[in-house]
């Protein structure tokens, strides 16, 4: 059964990875878009940096962001000295973490997806009288649909599962900064694996059902191409 | 009034015991947060909200108090915890633990020595049984003493060096079979806390743990007290 | 008014030099070999050539400079690439409307509902692209650059996909759009006998250089430029209304020397049109012959011949000041004794009404 | 031998419903109004129409049945689609190596070299194709799908995006390899010169359906066709060579019931070949006329006239036992007092070679 | 400075990490393949359960995996009675731990990568005589090759810093199923930061140049479209 907490952290779990799903597509799709389009000679380097948060181990990279944004570290003490407060331990520091972690996950297939669209739809738009921001939502993005789909689960399902970067910078506070996935952890550490059992249980089964609602909704939509 | 307490996962039974009936005598809030007591160490230094913080062990509370984080005088061992042989299997471990000699097993977990004192404790019982090398290859090792517990429970490891406050609780018997060395056999684990803010709630909550009922509490789950 | 263009672009392979002035009313055709560059040409113009050098001046607007170049949405252009390229994820309407909604013309606008109904779109407006064959992707992307109502429409090879009741259906159509609404037409074709019907105004290209521009009338009949050989050598004259014989529906048509009767509808009487005239009806007689089916013969002067290195002669008749080309077997002119200088008669079996 | 399709393909809109029995050498022509469904057809054939149902047999094949569908890798087919549809992984010449890599046909190859040289592909080899024009791509499809060097080809509007120029390399260079290689071949095509040109055996599609089958002389004749009507209607005629005049460069073409004079190389004496003459170059006279340019003059009957509803009939012309067509103004009609049964003579004006 | 068990962890890492990314390229192809190309109506459960392991903590991923090889749960329990050995702390088994964890990274980006390529090449394909193997190789994977390169780093780096799996069933023995991540972890853990710093900033140099020779390298046999 589900304790009180657990289902505060529920609601925190799902807050966090829509939010964080929101932010990263906010700003990973025009970072896609220019790695799709540019030819800058040293575009590789980029795709390289954005790729490597990934190797990291989420509690050591956990840790660095814990550092990073501690009272010492650099943005930290930035935020201090403009007299805001301390991110770590914060609701919005696991938004932080949580989108540095899984920026990958949302940019890597976006890129794919506007890079398989080709020139040719964007041209036919300009000439239609579309402005580029225009024809990026009304030809871009739908012509992308797949890309989304994918970057979309993949960071919101990633955020779900996400673990040790939250739960260092998070400091797993009940009812503040303590999500499911840390829930479970907890239940398990604490032996009581039928908690545990009870909160995987609704987790998966509520995941997919909304991974099936999603899959089944984009039937609809898919672009056929020949 | 709210409190908020870090603590080692190994302690959280026992400690959400206390904590219920502390609220319920006074009437305050008391926020457990649980995890590996290296994490907590590493957010308490870059500022984390806990008011005080129940370490697995004591050198993660003397560097603090190195560090001068923590209110003078504040720290204290409030329990010390007793490791055991133990397998779910009811017929395997003996009076003397002749198996460890017939190594007649395919894997013994331990935790970690470096980073859990339950693992530095079977290291030393090993060690003075002359088991240590010879038995290296069997060991698999858990992060920290819940993992060493998990890989036991669940039948992967038929044994190993567990909390004895894992398998005892005030009101359930104890299943499978197990060997409880004699502590003599190594450094005490005496698991210290710390107060890390003035605060008159939490050296409330001190007090109470330092009191009769709380100790009684504490040995119930299968530690002994200072 | 006029379009002023001055391209440069270099491929390596190949290279985009040239520099024209294009009329700003009517059709004007281009024309060349696979490859010459027309579709890259066309691009430029509509500023999808991020590499073009040069400038471009379209009516009193400049579009591009030496530092400057206005973006593609905001010229005012209809483009028909070459390949459909349809949004595959709308339906044809949705297709056809993208463009009419951001058009922000002053000018009147094409009606969209006519459009429709002529290219035959009716029955297709709930389709994917994906569900059109190749010949009605071609139309929904003719009909969607039209509902633009562009000041300029660019028409790479917009028919070639089509049949040939299809493309007489269009092709008037298209003519009668430039002439309502005065949008010059851009329009790249292989085949000579669109360029006829439609253009005005012709630009040969050849490997990304000008080969020759100059009004459909004289190109035509120009015997140094490829036009004028493979079977197809036409003249394209331009005469007055006079006119119109109603039970055999024959218009009259007056040229400087004489007239034509051409068959079709009734023309406005006075207007000017335009005549096709294929160097291959025509035929040459010593003598003026009647009893035949041929209506229209006139007497004329021999004023050039070019041998094509053929068995075929072509010869430049004058009728009056009026140059039309023959083209004959060299048995025939040999026979006839055909000489530059002599009097015969020009035997023209058909005259074709192009606008 | 030949080739047996019996074809249902249901599309809700539109449906496919064909039976027909295609000769399994020469040049068998498509034609229909766009949307008609000889895209269809040709997939359906290649094996690319999943649901497709009913049988093919190709000579003694059996390609399709009712439990049964050969994969289309291995039916032995060199397919071009309607648009290019390159590798865009692969350069021009992978491209090319791609089918031929992978044909285990036994039949003398076709030599790529050759195909390459005359698609003037040589230069273009090492590009990829984003870097190709439309007709550049057009050509390399083209070239591909000949190196697989198959038993039969199907080719979907394959010169819609070439200039005249090319075209008229191409076709004879089709032609002959159908002839060589006795490779029947499935040709698409809105052209009515292109088909008469290459076309031994027509195909009339419309909406899903055989409007008419049988030989291109056949069919071009007959008036109650859509073929007749329009500005191109043709005759195609076949006769024997029985001479030529070196000087003039002048064939001598026996038919039935006398002999055309038509220009060009010399053809083989006693050959049979192909001749195309169009409505519009015959002219009528009730008098045999001399001291003219045209060379091709017979006596002939009046056997058909059709009113077109409009300015212009059509009349059919029995030249001894052979029909011709000829187009000429109901005022000329008119004029000349044209009934059935008149005897009148035919003058023609252009005779093509069509082989 | 890395110690000797560091170099030798960060060996198994990437031996870990190669054969894990080429075990899923083999069983993920086919079956993103399917998913972009079935009309199946009932693919979009498929497509949600693929994305299932995505949303469980790792660690609690990890320990569900350690029931299931245990010799009470299905894995473990077929095994023996195949007469195998169990799976749990054998790198046999980090690599069924990582598999089943990275599957959707891999998956997805081939299924978009198929999907966005169409229909026509393939058929062009066949009817220049290439048996359905044969165009599958040299057609699909080439043509989705932007797909194959996100699928691999996606893979191979997810599986580097993968981390709570393979701590749950690996059993961290060293030289065996001790991983790099674990490593870095274990000095994080151990207070011992100038260690862990040296083997991030070794991982992250590492993981950079070979990201960005991948990239590099991909620059030039990009397939453009227009
Ligand atoms: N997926 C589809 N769903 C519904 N209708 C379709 C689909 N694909 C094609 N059609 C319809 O099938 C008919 C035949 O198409 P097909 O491509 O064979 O025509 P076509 O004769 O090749 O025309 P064109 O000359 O324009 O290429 C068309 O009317 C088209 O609209
Ligand atoms: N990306 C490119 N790199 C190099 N050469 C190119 C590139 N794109 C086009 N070309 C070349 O530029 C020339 C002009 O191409 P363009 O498309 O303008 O020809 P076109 O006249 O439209 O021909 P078509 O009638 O075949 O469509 C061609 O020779 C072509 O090979
Ligand atoms: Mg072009
Ligand atoms: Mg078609």
């Amino acid at each position: 059964m589900l304790t009180e907490n657990d289902v505060y952290a529920l609601w925190i779990t799902l807050k966090l990875a829509s939010i964080t799903t929101i932010i990263l597509l906010i700003i990973g799709t025009p970072i896609a878009w220019w790695l799709a389009k540019s030819r800058w000679r040293y575009k590789f380097l980029i795709e390289a940096v954005i790729a490597l948060p990934l190797v990291l181990p989420p509690t050591v990279l956990g840790f660095y962001l814990l550092i990073a944004l501690g009272p010492h570290g650099p943005i930290g003490g930035m935020m201090q000295a403009l007299g805001g407060q301390s991110l770590a331990f914060t609701f919005t520091g696991l938004v932080i973490g949580s989108v540095f972690y899984s920026m990958p996950f949302v940019i890597q297939p976006l890129q794919n997806a506007f890079y398989a669209m080709g020139t040719r739809p964007m041209e036919v738009a300009a000439t239609l009288g579309a402005s580029p921001l225009n024809r990026f939502f009304t030809i871009a993005i739908p012509l992308a649909r797949s890309g989304f789909l994918t970057a979309t689960v993949l960071g919101f399902a990633h955020t779900l599962g996400e673990f040790g970067v939250v739960l260092m910078i998070g400091g797993n506070i009940p009812g503040a900064t303590q999500v499911i996935s840390i829930a479970i952890y907890d239940h398990v550490e604490a032996l009581e694996y039928t908690q545990a059992h009870w909160i995987s249980g609704s987790l998966l089964l509520l995941s997919f059902f909304m991974l099936m609602m999603v899959y089944a909704f984009n039937r609809r939509f898919m672009v056929v191409r020949t | 009034d709210t409190i908020r307490i870090a603590v080692a996962s190994n302690f959280s039974h026992a400690i959400k015991d206390i904590a219920h009936r502390f609220e319920v005598q006074t009437g305050h809030k008391v926020i457990l947060i649980f995890g590996s007591s290296g994490k907590h160490y590493a957010q308490i230094i870059n500022g984390a909200p806990f008011e005080l913080f129940f370490s697995a062990d004591t050198i993660r509370p003397s560097l603090l108090e190195k560090k001068g984080l923590i209110q003078d005088n504040s720290r204290f061992t409030y329990a010390i915890g007793q490791v055991v042989l133990w397998s779910p299997n009811h017929s395997l471990i003996d009076k003397t633990a002749q198996i460890l000699h017939k190594a007649s097993f395919r894997y013994l977990a331990v935790a970690n020595p470096k980073l859990a004192p339950y693992g530095k404790a079977a290291q030393q019982i090993l060690t003075q049984q002359g088991l240590w090398t010879t038995l290296r290859l069997r060991m698999v090792r858990g992060e920290n003493i819940g993992q060493t517990f998990q890989f036991v429970k669940s039948g992967n490891a038929e044994l190993g060096f567990v909390a004895f406050s894992q398998i005892k609780s005030p009101d359930k018997k104890i299943k499978g079979s197990y060997w409880k060395p004699d502590q003599a056999l190594y450094d005490p684990i005496q698991q210290q806390a710390v107060l890390l803010k003035n605060n008159d709630l939490a050296r409330a909550f001190l007090k109470y743990i330092k009191q009769d009922e709380a100790l009684n509490i504490i040995r119930a789950y299968g530690y002994r007290t200072p | 008014m006029s379009i002023e263009a001055q391209f440069y672009i270099d491929r390596g392979d190949f290279s985009l030099d040239i520099n024209i002035n294009i009329p700003s009313s009517g059709v004007t055709a281009i024309f060349g070999a696979s490859g010459c560059g027309k579709t890259t040409l066309l691009r430029a113009i509509a500023g999808l050539e991020p590499d073009c050098q040069g400038s471009l001046t379209v009516g009193d607007e400049q579009w591009q400079s030496k530092h400057y170049s206005l973006p593609p949405h905001k010229r005012s252009i209809g483009y028909v690439f070459q390949e459909p390229s349809l949004f595959s994820h709308l339906n044809v309407q949705e297709n056809l409307d993208y463009g009419r909604k951001r058009s922000h013309s002053s000018r009147s606008k094409i009606s969209l509902k006519h459009t429709i109904q002529l290219l035959d779109l009716g029955h297709l407006l709930d389709r994917k692209p994906h569900q059109l064959s190749g010949g009605e992707q071609q139309r929904v992307a003719i009909a969607r650059a039209l509902a633009v109502s562009p000041a300029m429409l660019l028409l790479d090879e917009p028919l070639a996909a089509l049949d040939m009741l299809r493309k007489q259906e269009i092709l008037p159509y298209l003519d009668s759009l430039q002439k309502e609404f005065k949008i010059p037409l851009l329009y790249v074709s292989h085949s000579r006998e669109e360029v006829a019907h439609l253009a005005d105004y012709l630009i040969l290209l050849d490997k990304g250089r000008i080969q020759a521009t100059g009004s459909v009338t004289e190109l035509f009949s120009r015997l140094d430029l490829p036009l004028a050989y493979g079977s197809k050598t036409e003249t394209v004259i331009t005469a007055k209304v006079i006119g119109y014989d109603k039970e055999f529906e024959l218009n009259f048509l007056d040229f400087s020397s004489g007239y034509f009767s051409v068959i079709g509808k009734p023309l406005s009487l006075g207007s000017h049109t335009r005549l096709q005239i294929l160097a291959r009806d025509v035929s040459i007689t010593l003598e003026h012959q009647s009893k035949t089916s041929i209506l229209n013969i006139f007497p004329a002067i021999i004023d050039d011949m070019r041998n094509e290195g053929s068995a075929q002669i072509t010869v430049r008749l004058m009728i009056g000041t009026m140059a039309i080309l023959a083209r004959i077997t060299r048995k025939s002119a040999s026979d006839l004794g055909l000489t530059i200088g002599l009097c015969v008669y020009a035997q023209v079996k058909t005259v074709a009404l192009l606008s």
